[in-house]
């Protein structure tokens, strides 16, 4: 009987969007034959120079969404992944983990590790590249910084999570570095205001380029370069951000499962 | 008569549907915390890949269809209209991107909680994790 | 000038920012009572900016202040639109958190690191006012996740205790599952309307009008709507604990922190009623598309059932309760059916002015039993934290140490019971009101019947912790800054009472400003008069 | 209806009749109440009808004795339902109520599809 219902359940639920998709609620034509309205509007003003006061100045339409378009989104999501960064701490409050500062002998093979010192600084450049164009070509801040997040993940288990430890990834300095990233994000987003509060204009959270009602904004271009204002930087923050983020839990998985039971055991024979 | 295109993408815009029907059951019904989880990308990923196809454009003729990406650094305006006829749509992108990260700041801590609870608790079978009840 | 038009906006960034930036300080200072004055400036800082934000709107006549993030134009760009209900839902729950975290002040005690408790109750509260004051269904989405994962970490926040982890993972993983659907559902709503502002989906279903930025529809939005909303009401049923989806709420309440608690009950919950009230009344009112076919009217009878067996689910459940919390968290469940009960009288064959009353009665009821409850829970939890127990055997009599926690309870027993002249009593007199004049009688009885089971239950509480002697010596906590808390929150309910013809007329101009069809319009023509203005001046 | 008429003079009214009830079950309680708490021999042989014979060294009935009745007598196949059945604390038995709620919703979007496709 519960069985049914749930079989019931699926059924439906695949009959529901099917049904959907056939009368038109996914649009008329699927897919469709041109770009919704608003969608057009934002490949025109991604990166327009003949409408200054409506551009995002990103030629990487994505991009320009997500970060100025809608820019209150991406600050939140970034709040959800450190949350969820902080919850997972917070589960492993009180498990401490063992220092060894003698670890030349853990690890793989000299071979395997000759490589990954080559590769590792590949891995940081190409990320980078892929968090600070981001602005230009696909990609960006969360992007780049998992991509970077690949170097100490690589190093953890070919040299082991002590090495990394003793480099000064410790997690006090990840998360201090993870919340100046945060930070840096935070006040990127209110820079157009401070800036519109200093120069007794109006401004808003989140402005990038000026607007009509709002003559303040960040410089799109340093030199020849173009940077879009506000979304270098939080490219730049935020790959910051997810790279010590990640690393963080790279270093919680790591210690080793017996050291944690142990403890959780003694906990346990204390109370 | 419809074309063929429209065929093979109404069998793709299905496949999508069905699988988010397939993973639904195992989120929901799967006594395993470990499968549950795995259904739970599975379908979490579905449903960033409808969004990504509605977004889509009908593809007419080779180079009617680009990435929202605009290549050329000093474009006139005939050159962004023209962008803004070929290019996706970007929005859902956009939207993906975040729920991407959601999706896996959610499934992060769904991991840790799992592996707490399967030292305390020695099992992942969620019909033995019931000390909560009444 | 300029600072103060940026208030709403800031509100939400600010409480991220100072969540983002506890870990840094974490490594410099130690000191416990740094994060409590900490956490508390900051939450005393939003509910001014959201008292000041309420505060304009009644200057303004009750106008919905619309807030472009960015400084783009609506659908184009995310907008705040803070008409009078979420306006005055969002003064609420800042001050519900602020209580919380003034409750957490004495409470650190008891607790080993306050960092990550702080960094996670902040998020909470981002999370909360976010929801309330957003005006784009897929920032709704963003913030609903940044609550539910705030609200994750806090449920499983006594890690050594195996039933909050387990209560944590019940919940965070059907959590999961239901707001991967509300993005379906947004998903589905950007296919068809071409647009996620709420003003915007609100003018192309019921108004059939067009803005210039979205353009016209893109897809059959009489199937999309059907689909979407079907998502959405299950999505955040779930939230708000209605009753088939009510399961985690007394698992996450018999584990949870005290603070958090409250801040669940009072806040988080009423978070998922508002949303509810936001799509059947604002998005998608008795006008609009979702009314084909009595879709809308089917949609809101089953409401009113599950309403309605929420009601008696929980309190029937809350007879059979040994642990404190765990029999508040069904006195929840059944205060939410009550809610739904009167949220769901917008059938078309009911005329207006009844729906009047019961959406009165609704908001009425949000502060009553808020209030009550946050009552409730902080004055339970003097008794029961220094103690550690939350077994009502066990913690038999113990409120005779402390004589302003059984003030307290029974201020806060009488005000959920409804009595008079308690605010309780009045906002279910409004709802008895609603009930007989919309032609069912057999509500009000259900109504009273509910009220009735579920005093059973309060007396439980009442005869556990305050009726029986000490059984035990055992050692008195400072009360500390409990005693205003308590003192503050009993003299609110007792004038939510005796001003009651006052404060619902307020609420009543509130509700007419907000949810009615003149309300309606107010938040689609500011949505209106923003893109004028900027298309104007550009 | 007295309360529609006349606000004030109800609220009075009802005010005396709660006083009243209130002062009623004071009486009731003040009566009913045990004078003294201790326990003899005699009283725990009296006492066999199925109740662990400890409980005769309280002071007072526990809460969890409280509406005995109720929760087993009157109400006895309910709560077997709502115990055994429904909230059982596992996740799959949550399912199972949470998708029939989820089936409703979705029956009733078919429904009002296919009304609107036929018509």
């Amino acid at each position: 009987m519960r069985r049914l219902l749930g079989l019931l359940v699926i059924v439906l639920f695949i009959t529901l969007f099917a049904l959907v998709i056939a009368s038109g609620g996914l649009g008329y034509e699927v897919p469709p034959l041109r770009v919704r309205e608003l969608a057009r509007q934002f490949l025109i003003y991604a990166y327009n120079p003949f409408n200054t006061t409506f551009t995002a100045k990103s030629p990487e339409a994505v991009t320009s969404i997500v970060w100025d378009f809608r820019g209150l989104d991406t600050l939140f999501e970034t709040l959800v992944f450190y949350l969820a960064i902080i919850g997972a701490l917070s589960l492993y409050r009180g498990v401490e983990s063992e220092r060894r500062t003698e670890v030349i002998s853990l690890g793989l093979s000299p071979i395997v590790k000759t490589v990954t010192k080559v590769t590792t600084g590949i891995i940081i450049a190409v990320a980078a590249s892929i968090a600070l164009h981001g602005h230009l070509t696909p990609g960006g801040g969360f992007q780049g910084g998992a991509t970077a997040a690949v170097a100490p993940l690589l190093i953890l288990i070919v040299f082991s999570k002590y090495f990394l430890e003793n480099l000064g990834l410790r997690k006090n300095v990840l998360l201090a570095l993870r919340s100046i990233g945060l930070l840096g994000i935070g006040m990127t987003a209110f820079s157009a205001l401070i800036v519109g509060l200093m120069a007794n204009s109006p401004a808003y959270v989140f402005q990038n380029q000026p607007k009509p009602d709002a003559p303040v904004g960040l410089p799109a271009y340093i030199g020849d370069s173009l940077i879009s204002g506000t979304l270098w930087f939080f490219n730049f923050f935020e790959m910051f951000a997810v790279a010590a983020g990640f690393t963080v839990i790279f270093l919680l998985l790591g210690i080793p499962e017996g050291e944690i039971l142990k403890q959780l055991k003694e906990e346990a024979e204390e109370h | 008569m419809i074309d063929v295109f429209t065929f093979l993408f109404t069998i793709c815009m299905l496949s999508i549907v069905v699988n988010l029907g397939i993973s639904l059951y195992g989120v929901l019904y799967k006594p395993s915390l470990i499968k549950k989880i795995i259904s739970l990308t599975i379908f979490s990923d579905s449903a960033n890949i409808t969004a990504i196809i509605i977004g889509y454009v009908r593809w007419r003729n080779p180079g009617e269809i680009a990435p929202p990406v605009l290549l050329n650094p000093n474009p006139t305006l005939e050159d962004i209209e023209e962008f803004a006829k070929v290019a996706v749509d970007p929005l859902p992108q956009a939207l993906v991107l975040t729920a991407i990260v959601i999706g896996l700041a959610v499934t992060l801590f769904l991991v840790f909680l799992t592996l707490q609870i399967y030292r305390f608790y020695g099992t992942t079978d969620v019909r033995r994790i019931a000390k909560l009840k009444g | 000038m300029n600072f103060a038009s940026n208030v709403v906006g800031a509100i939400t960034p600010l409480l991220a920012i100072s969540s983002f930036s506890i870990p840094l300080l974490s490594l410099f200072i130690k000191n416990k009572k740094f994060y409590n004055a900490y956490a508390l400036t900051i939450s005393a800082i939003a509910l001014a900016m959201s008292s000041w934000t309420f505060a304009r709107l009644i200057e303004g006549g009750y106008k919905p202040i619309v807030y472009k993030f960015g400084g783009w134009p609506p659908p184009v760009g995310i907008v705040y639109e803070v008409d009078a209900l979420n306006g005055l839902l969002g003064l609420y729950a800042s001050l519900v958190m602020f209580i919380a975290f003034l409750f957490s002040t004495w409470y650190s005690k008891f607790i080993d690191d306050v960092t990550w408790y702080y960094t996670l109750l902040l998020g909470l509260e981002t999370g909360i006012i976010g929801c309330i004051y957003t005006g784009d269904v897929f920032n709704l989405f963003v913030m609903l996740e940044v609550l539910s994962i705030s609200a994750y970490g806090l449920a499983a926040f006594f890690t050594r205790r195996p039933t909050a982890l387990e209560a944590a993972f019940k919940y965070a993983f059907i959590g999961a599952l239901v707001t991967t659907l509300y993005f379906i559902a947004t998903v589905i709503l950007y296919s068809a309307y071409g647009t996620l502002n709420m003003a915007d989906l609100l003018g192309k279903s019921t108004l059939a009008s067009s803005s210039g930025f979205s353009g016209w529809l893109f897809g059959d939005v009489t199937s999309a709507s059907l689909a979407a909303i079907a998502f959405t009401l299950w999505v955040f049923t779930f939230k708000s604990a209605l009753f088939p989806n009510h399961f985690w709420v007394p698992d996450v309440y018999s584990a949870a922190p005290v603070p958090v608690i409250a801040a669940f009950s009072g806040a988080v919950e009423i978070t998922g009623v508002y949303v509810v009230v936001r799509f059947m009344y604002t998005l998608f009112g008795a006008e609009s598309v979702l009314a084909l076919n009595g879709y809308r009217d089917s949609i809101l009878l089953i409401l009113l059932i599950l309403g309605i067996a929420s009601g008696i689910v929980g309190s029937l459940m809350m007879i059979l309760q040994k642990n404190a919390y765990r029999l508040l968290g069904y006195s929840t469940i059944s205060h939410i059916g009550l809610l739904y009960m009167v949220l769901s009288l917008g059938m078309s064959s009911i005329p207006s002015d009844v729906l009047k009353t019961a959406l009165t009665a609704l908001v009425y009821h949000i502060v009553n039993f808020g209030l009550g409850k946050v009552l409730m829970i902080s004055s339970v939890g003097l008794v029961s934290t220094p103690t550690g127990e939350r077994d009502l055997d066990k913690l038999s009599g113990l409120s005779r140490l402390y004589p302003i926690a059984s003030i307290g309870i029974t201020m806060a027993v009488f005000q959920l019971i409804g009595l008079i002249p308690f605010g309780g009593f009045y906002s279910k007199l409004l709802m008895y009101q609603a009930f007989i004049s919309s032609g069912q009688p057999m509500l009000a009885v259900a109504l009273i019947a509910i009220s009735a089971i579920s005093s059973l239950g309060y007396l439980k509480i009442f005869y556990a912790l305050i009726f029986p002697p000490l059984l035990r010596s055992s050692v008195k906590e400072r009360e500390g800054v409990v005693i205003p808390i308590v003192s503050a929150l009993a003299v609110a309910v007792l004038l939510l009472g005796l001003f009651s013809p006052a404060v619902s007329k307020f609420i009543e101009t509130v509700v007419e400003n907000s949810l009615m069809p003149k309300g309606v319009k107010m938040y689609y023509e500011s949505f209106i008069e923003v893109l004028r203005n900027y298309t104007g001046g550009g | 209806m007295l309360i529609a008429s006349d606000p004030i003079s109800a609220s009075i009214l009802i005010s005396l009749v709660m006083l009243y009830l209130t002062l009623l079950l004071y009486i009731v309680i003040r009566v009913l109440k045990p004078k003294h708490s201790e326990s003899s021999d005699e009283s725990r042989e009296m006492y066999l009808g199925g109740e662990h014979p400890s409980i005769l060294s309280k002071p007072h009935v526990l809460q969890s004795g409280l509406y005995w009745a109720i929760v087993f007598r009157d109400f006895k196949k309910a709560y077997r339902g709502l115990v055994e059945k429904m909230h059982t604390g596992r996740v799959i038995d949550w399912a199972y109520y949470m998708t029939a709620w989820l089936l409703i919703l979705l029956l009733l979007a078919i429904i009002a599809l296919g009304i609107s496709a036929l018509v």
